[in-house]
């Protein structure tokens, strides 16, 4: 698995470069790394499904900030601002958020089953039955179009509803004079 | 339905009537109050017949007994004649549709209170008659008055919210209890209980530290307003549920401080209110200090525990409701005319009004306590009851039966000032074609100045064994009635004193003598005398040393050493009752003002700061979860 | 164990940037960050070592597959990541054109 | 009961058909939303007739996956619990619905708000009914992410700003739930939630349920904008669209923060004062901290609508502190607020919206100096003002009544009484309102608009009706029913899982 942690370095890398670079454009091309890294690393834990649909996604999340800083500007001039005692306190939080959000994270995850090895409680009764009962081949399919399909009605509303307050927020005029 | 409802909901519905229908307005205003009148007094005569009546509805339990069917007689009567008052006195008033709904509301949810007969409703009647009066204010204040508006709100919020807090510890200890069950007072959390729900009832009534609202509002509030809400009906509820809570929820007699507590903060009330009183130039707000001196002698009466004191303090009570509205009144009836309050301007008033004037006269020498009148009588039974306090063994007496009586003196003194300023002395040029009021204007105050006289000459048969003994839970011993006792003494002390004082202003104002200002002399009508410099000098008397200045000017006579001395004890009353007061409510201002605006700081705009601030939230719940 | 621990470092650089970023753009690409690493997660988490994708090829095949409720999940929080960050997106085009700055200490209108 | 999906689906149907119809008269999405809402409104009334013959729980089973003996797909439970939220929604979706048929003349694109506004419903009825865990995430997103466009409706400057800072803190939230569900599934391999609380049940409590724990209040706590999380509501709150704003303080955050937190805590992680006094303790303090601080800030106010924000926050406050007391009284108290402050604040919000209308601002110090008189606004506000404050004989006395109760139940004297302090200075911060803006006025008195006075007329009734027969009708069968759930804690599992 020495390429999972690669790609889990690398998009760690990539994060860290789309969040310090001046340039936006750069910035957003970085942040299109880190998903395309996640991509490939979901065709790695025998995820094919969510690959494709991260690729899609990832396409069109580079497309939308390209966009967006198109129409706005590609340098990221609040970089350049002098550092305040503000943001030296920021800072300061975050480092102190960071140790302890890491070291309780450690010492919570060593809990948790070790990778690899889930305990598949309810999969592995889908398992048992999803082809038998819906005649479906692909298991992931089963699950968001049929076991958990209210789910995929509720991901459906969420696209439909963002769509909507993008053109709600879009519109010149809200208030009528 | 019974009585019970038809009392509480038909002043409701015709009031609402009335607030839709406008050419019979005042007919249907004036029926529910007469229809809630004619039910009161049936059940008070049923109350007189029978033991106790309950009814209950849901949670609801109504109850009456003798005690809640003589207060609820005076309330609708009150609610009656006030409403006769106000509908010529506020003739072309801007909002008196809902002023006038408002008070018969008011009314009825008033007698639903003394019908209460369980804590919740108690309490949930209490709070309905919170919000009322709330609504009733905002109807009927005069001009932009914030001040005196919030100021007035949060002192009744906070206490009732204390009284109902008082009951909800009850509450939770013994669950929705009638009224009537003798608690003693013995462990911590039912001494507490009293004493939350004792601080509601000051309030209410008025009582010192709790006063300042009653003052504050009479600068802003018509004179209808003050005669109903802190002059009759207030007093009638305070001082009923505390009797209420003193005799009947709890027994005050199985704990000796909770009585002297009682008792302390009668006599501080009696006198430093009418300390403040007495340097007054605002008649309304002179009205309203004796309004709450006059509760010391309630509250100091039922802290006795002692029959004849409470029986006394109850009587008082009711003829206080009766004085003292009929004094509001006719202030209004001066007020309705003149449109003047400052008793500076006013004079010689008694040649064109003589009924307002007869009136106010009677319940003037009423409420100094000059027998044959009511208060006399009421007092003196209070006297007798902190005298007993003797035989308890409770030496503390002398000092209230000192302010007691004090107090009274200086109730005396302060009325006779105000008599002689409003209808006598000298008249302004301007108010010399000035006619009596109307009937329905005059009516109700000579109804109550009657009433004074009656309640005054007849006092044992009429209201004591007819209306105060039987509301009572003990069986009351008279105490000799004409004997010689040091309460009479004091009394005829206390009007010859007063008679000094008065006396010594006549004089001044007989005295004429030619005025220069600026070399010239003034002519006759500028040079108008008025009764409101009676008693200035104590106001400006701050400190002894600054009193002895006067008493040089004086060569000093007993008079200006007299002075001196009350001008420092009101001094250091208004300095600190006004601290304590005050400081409440100046705490949570200025808490908001400093520490709001630092917090204000915090809401920057920048949202890195607002997330600084949530991570911090989440490193600390963190850390106190997992740790 | 190490990938989860990846995925929380993925997740507090997204926190750095929403934290510490001033530009309107960065921020929205720190919740980008935030949620591939929650993706991410999710996704590890149903991993299941030397089993095969959740994907019938003949009916004799073994069943030995990864957990296949995880990658559903993630399915239906990619599409709704990418709802928000469009929604964010368009309120930052929109700022830019009121305020002319993408910088998020000049919005300061709503105070106090 | 099983008509239970429609309280999602009618408002999503009405949502997907409004841009649809919409395109043929454009006053036919003011038909559709407010027919959705009343249908809403008649099947939470309906509800409360039909629950208790279905013993109080009613497990809808989408898919007919069968929940016994594993749990396969997506189920609602419906017990008294959601009964009481559906109740609170719909009551104020409905009033809300009708207002905005008049109030939308002020904006354009009309369409666009009913669609959001739809899914926003459908979003809240979704979380108050669900039983899974990762579909309570997606119903909370949807109807967080129209709350972020709603906000925004108006375009303005401040709109778009109070919108970006509310989607940043709101998505920080939203996403800490996540990787909380995430860890959570890592444990259990299950997300229904009676069989999470069933899992759990028998695992010791380490650090890592203590971390999912924090995560999951870390984020409810900043939906439900408790001190210190609470920083985006006033700017949230006051620049959405006064029904918008009435539906975001009303029962928005309450369903988001508070109800999902009770399920939680109470019904899945089977806390309670016994095994965890420091977790309630934490979120007594800062219940408290959130009333005594917003108290202040809100003296000082000079916004109609922000003032009413910040008294929402201390009114949380006042939710956390019966949640964080946790014993019968604090929960009753605190189940009754969620109702009373519901119906009151929205009430409160709706006259701000008409306000507005009639004066073009909403600066106090500007209302002050305006001649026109509003003296229906007037009634209207100082009725929802005295419910708030908790004033009977309304509704808002209870509440209060009952967290006083629950804090001297627990012997905290000194809690009771600053409850019952703010309580008061809650009455004083709103009632100058009442005093600047609607009284002794002089001028024109404003005519009134039907639909918004039915609107205004219908939550007073409510405030008022409810507040009478509150010990007859509204405890016995609604908060006390409640209040069981919550305070049969784990139980819930079982009965879950047994129907």
């Amino acid at each position: 698995m020495i390429e999972l942690y690669i790609l889990l370095i690398a998009s760690i890398g990539a994060g860290i470069v789309a969040v310090e670079i001046k340039d936006l454009l750069a910035s957003a091309i970085s942040l299109g790394i880190v998903g395309f890294s996640v991509a490939i690393i979901f065709i790695l834990v025998q995820a094919p499904d969510l690959a494709i649909v991260q690729i899609v996604v990832e396409v069109l999340t580079v497309i939308i900030f390209v966009a967006v800083i198109l129409k706005t500007t590609h340098i990221d001039t609040t970089l350049e601002n002098k550092m305040e005692v503000r943001d030296y306190l920021t800072k300061g939080v975050f480092v102190i958020f960071g140790i302890f959000f890491l070291i309780f994270s450690i010492s919570a995850l060593k809990e948790l089953p070790e990778f690899g090895k889930p305990i598949m409680k309810i999969a592995s009764h889908y398992l048992a039955k999803g082809f038998e009962e819906i005649k479906a081949a692909n298991q992931v399919a089963a699950v968001i179009l049929d076991f958990r399909g209210y789910d995929t009605l509720g991901e459906a509303t969420v696209l439909f509803t963002s769509v909507i307050g993008v053109l709600t927020i879009l519109r010149k005029i809200g208030k009528k004079k | 339905m019974s009585s019970f409802e038809l009392l509480i909901i038909l002043p409701i519905i015709f009031g609402f009537l009335g607030y839709l229908v406008s050419f019979l307005r005042n007919e249907f205003y004036f029926l529910g109050a007469i229809l809630n009148f004619h039910y009161a007094v049936r059940i008070f005569f049923i109350s007189r017949k029978t033991e106790v009546i309950r009814k209950t509805f849901g949670i609801f339990n109504f109850g009456v007994d003798k005690l809640s069917g003589f207060v609820l007689l005076f309330i609708s009567l009150f609610t009656l004649l006030i409403l006769i008052y106000s509908i010529r006195y506020l003739k072309y008033y801007e909002k008196k549709k809902e002023y006038f709904y408002y008070l018969l509301l008011i009314g009825s949810i008033s007698c639903g209170i003394v019908l209460a007969n369980n804590i919740i409703t108690l309490m949930i009647f209490w709070g309905i008659l919170l919000s009322l009066i709330f609504g009733f204010f905002q109807y009927t204040t005069k001009n932009n008055s914030e001040d005196a508006f919030i100021k007035s709100i949060f002192i009744l919020g906070l206490s009732d919210f204390l009284l109902i807090l008082g009951f909800a510890l009850l509450f939770v200890s013994y669950g929705n209890i009638p009224l009537n069950l003798k608690i003693s007072l013995n462990n911590n959390l039912n001494i507490l209980a009293y004493i939350l729900i004792t601080i509601g009832c000051f309030a209410k009534a008025g009582a010192i530290p709790l006063h300042s609202w009653i003052p504050e509002i009479s600068k802003v509030m018509p004179a209808s307003t003050m005669a109903f809400i802190p002059a009759s009906l207030d007093k009638l509820l305070g001082i009923y549920l505390l009797l209420k809570v003193s005799y009947y929820l709890f027994d005050l007699n199985t704990n000796f401080t909770l009585k002297n507590y009682l008792m302390i903060v009668g006599s501080i009330t009696i006198l430093a209110a009418v300390l403040m009183a007495l340097i007054q130039k605002e008649a309304m707000k002179l009205l309203s200090f004796h309004a709450v001196s006059q509760v010391g002698y309630m509250v100091l009466g039922i802290g006795t525990g002692v029959p004849i004191g409470v029986a006394g303090s109850l009587f008082h009570m009711l003829n206080n409701t009766l004085y003292k509205t009929s004094l509001f009144l006719t202030t209004g009836q001066v007020e309705f005319w003149t449109k003047e309050t400052r008793i500076e301007k006013l004079g010689g008033l008694a040649v064109n009004m003589p009924i307002t004037f007869t009136s106010f006269l009677i319940s003037a020498l009423a409420i100094s306590g000059i027998p044959p009148l009511n208060g006399f009588f009421s007092k003196r039974m209070i006297y007798q009851g902190v005298i007993y306090l003797y035989k308890e063994g409770n030496y503390l007496f002398l000092l209230y039966l000192l302010a007691a009586m004090f107090g009274s003196v200086l109730t005396l003194a302060s009325f006779l000032k105000l008599t002689h300023s409003i209808f006598l002395g000298d008249r302004p040029k301007e108010y010399e074609k000035i006619k009596e009021v109307n009937f329905s204007l005059w009516f109700p105050s000579s109804l109550l100045a009657f009433l004074c006289i009656l309640f005054g000459i007849l006092a044992i048969p009429l209201p004591l064994k007819g209306l105060i003994y039987p509301s009572l839970p003990f069986k009351i011993e008279e105490i000799g009635f004409w004997q010689p006792t040091l309460a009479f003494i004091l009394i005829i002390l206390g009007i010859g004193i007063g008679f000094v004082i008065y006396m010594w202003g006549a004089i001044q104002k007989i005295e004429k003598r030619e005025i220069f200002i600026g070399g010239e002399s003034l002519k006759e009508e500028e040079r108008h005398f008025s009764g409101d410099q009676f008693y200035s000098p104590i106001k400006e008397a701050p400190l002894l040393s600054k009193g002895f200045e006067f008493g040089e000017e004086g060569s000093f006579d007993f008079y200006n050493y007299l002075k001196t001395i009350l001008g420092t004890i009101s001094l250091l009353f208004k300095k600190v009752i006004d601290f304590i007061l005050e400081i409440i409510y100046q705490t949570i201002v200025y808490f908001s003002e400093t520490f709001g605006s630092l917090l204000r700081k915090f809401q920057s705009g920048i949202l890195s700061d607002y997330l600084v601030v949530i991570f911090i939230g989440i490193v600390i719940i963190l850390l106190i979860l997992i740790l | 164990m190490v990938p989860y621990l990846c995925c929380i470092i993925l997740f507090l650089i997204g926190i750095y940037a929403i934290l510490t970023k001033r530009n309107l753009i960065k921020i929205a690409i720190g919740f980008c960050l935030l949620e591939y690493a929650v993706n991410l997660f999710f996704a590890l988490i149903g991993y299941k070592k030397d089993a095969l994708a959740p994907i019938y090829t003949n009916v004799s095949q073994s069943k030995n597959f990864v957990d296949p409720i995880p990658q559903a999940l993630v399915l239906t929080a990619i599409v709704i990541g990418l709802g928000t960050t469009a929604l964010l997106l368009s309120v930052a085009v929109r700022i830019y054109e009121k305020y002319k700055t993408l910088d998020i200490k000049e919005i300061k209108r709503l105070k106090e | 009961m099983n008509y239970l999906p429609l309280f999602t689906a009618l408002p999503l149907l009405g949502a997907f058909l409004t841009p649809l119809l919409s395109k043929i008269w454009e006053r036919l999405s003011d038909i559709i939303g407010s027919i959705i809402t009343t249908f809403l409104l008649i099947l939470s009334i309906y509800s409360i007739f039909l629950l208790p013959i279905f013993g109080d729980l009613y497990v809808y089973e989408i898919g007919k996956w069968p929940i016994r003996p594993i749990p396969l797909g997506i189920v609602f439970t419906f017990d008294s619990l959601s009964l009481l939220m559906v109740l609170a929604i719909n009551l104020l979706s409905f009033a809300c619905a009708v207002y905005s048929i008049n109030y939308l003349d002020n904006y354009t694109a009309r369409w666009k708000f009913w669609t959001l506004f739809l899914l926003l419903i459908a979003g809240l009825n979704g979380v108050a009914i669900t039983g899974d865990l990762f579909n309570l995430f997606v119903f909370i997103e949807i109807s967080a992410i129209s709350s972020y466009a709603l906000v925004a409706f108006g375009v303005e400057k401040e709109d778009l700003e109070a919108s970006f800072k509310y989607q940043v803190i709101g998505e920080v939230g939203g996403l800490t739930i996540l990787l909380a569900i995430a860890l959570i599934y890592a444990k259990t391999s299950t997300l229904n939630m009676a069989d999470i609380a069933n899992t759990f049940l028998n695992e010791n409590k380490g650090t890592l349920f203590w971390f999912i724990i924090s995560l999951l209040t870390f984020g409810f706590l900043i939906k439900s904008a408790l001190f210190p999380f609470h920083f985006w509501l006033p700017d949230a709150h006051s620049q959405a669209p006064a029904p918008i704003s009435a539906i975001l303080s009303g029962i928005f955050i309450k369903t988001l923060g508070v109800y999902t937190l009770f399920r939680l805590i109470f019904n899945v992680f089977g806390l309670n004062r016994n095994n965890a006094p420091h977790y309630f303790n934490l979120l007594l303090i800062l219940g408290i901290l959130s009333i005594i601080i917003t108290s202040f800030i809100t003296l000082k106010q000079e916004n109609y609508k922000r003032l009413l924000a910040y008294s929402t926050i201390s009114q949380i406050g006042y939710i956390f502190v019966g949640l964080g007391l946790s014993n019968f009284f604090g929960i009753i108290g605190a189940l009754t607020l969620i109702f009373a402050h519901a119906l009151s604040k929205g009430l409160l919000f709706l006259t701000a919206g008409s306000v507005e209308r009639e004066a073009g601002t909403l600066d106090i110090n500007e209302l002050t100096l305006l001649k026109k008189r509003m003296s229906f606004y007037g009634l209207v506000y100082t009725l929802g003002a005295l419910s708030l404050a908790g004033i009977p004989p309304f509704l808002g006395f209870f509440p209060k009544l009952f967290l006083i109760l629950g804090a001297i139940k627990e012997k905290m004297l000194g809690l009771a009484i600053i409850l019952g302090i703010f309580s008061i200075l809650t009455l004083a911060y709103l009632l100058k309102i009442t005093n600047k803006v609607f009284t002794n006025k002089e001028g024109e008195e404003v005519k009134e608009n039907s639909l918004s006075a039915i609107s205004f007329l219908f939550l007073v009734f409510l405030i008022f009706i409810f507040g009478i027969f509150y010990f007859n009708y509204l405890q016995p069968n609604l908060i006390n029913k409640a209040s069981e759930v919550v305070i049969r804690g784990i139980e819930y599992a079982r009965l879950v899982l047994m129907k």
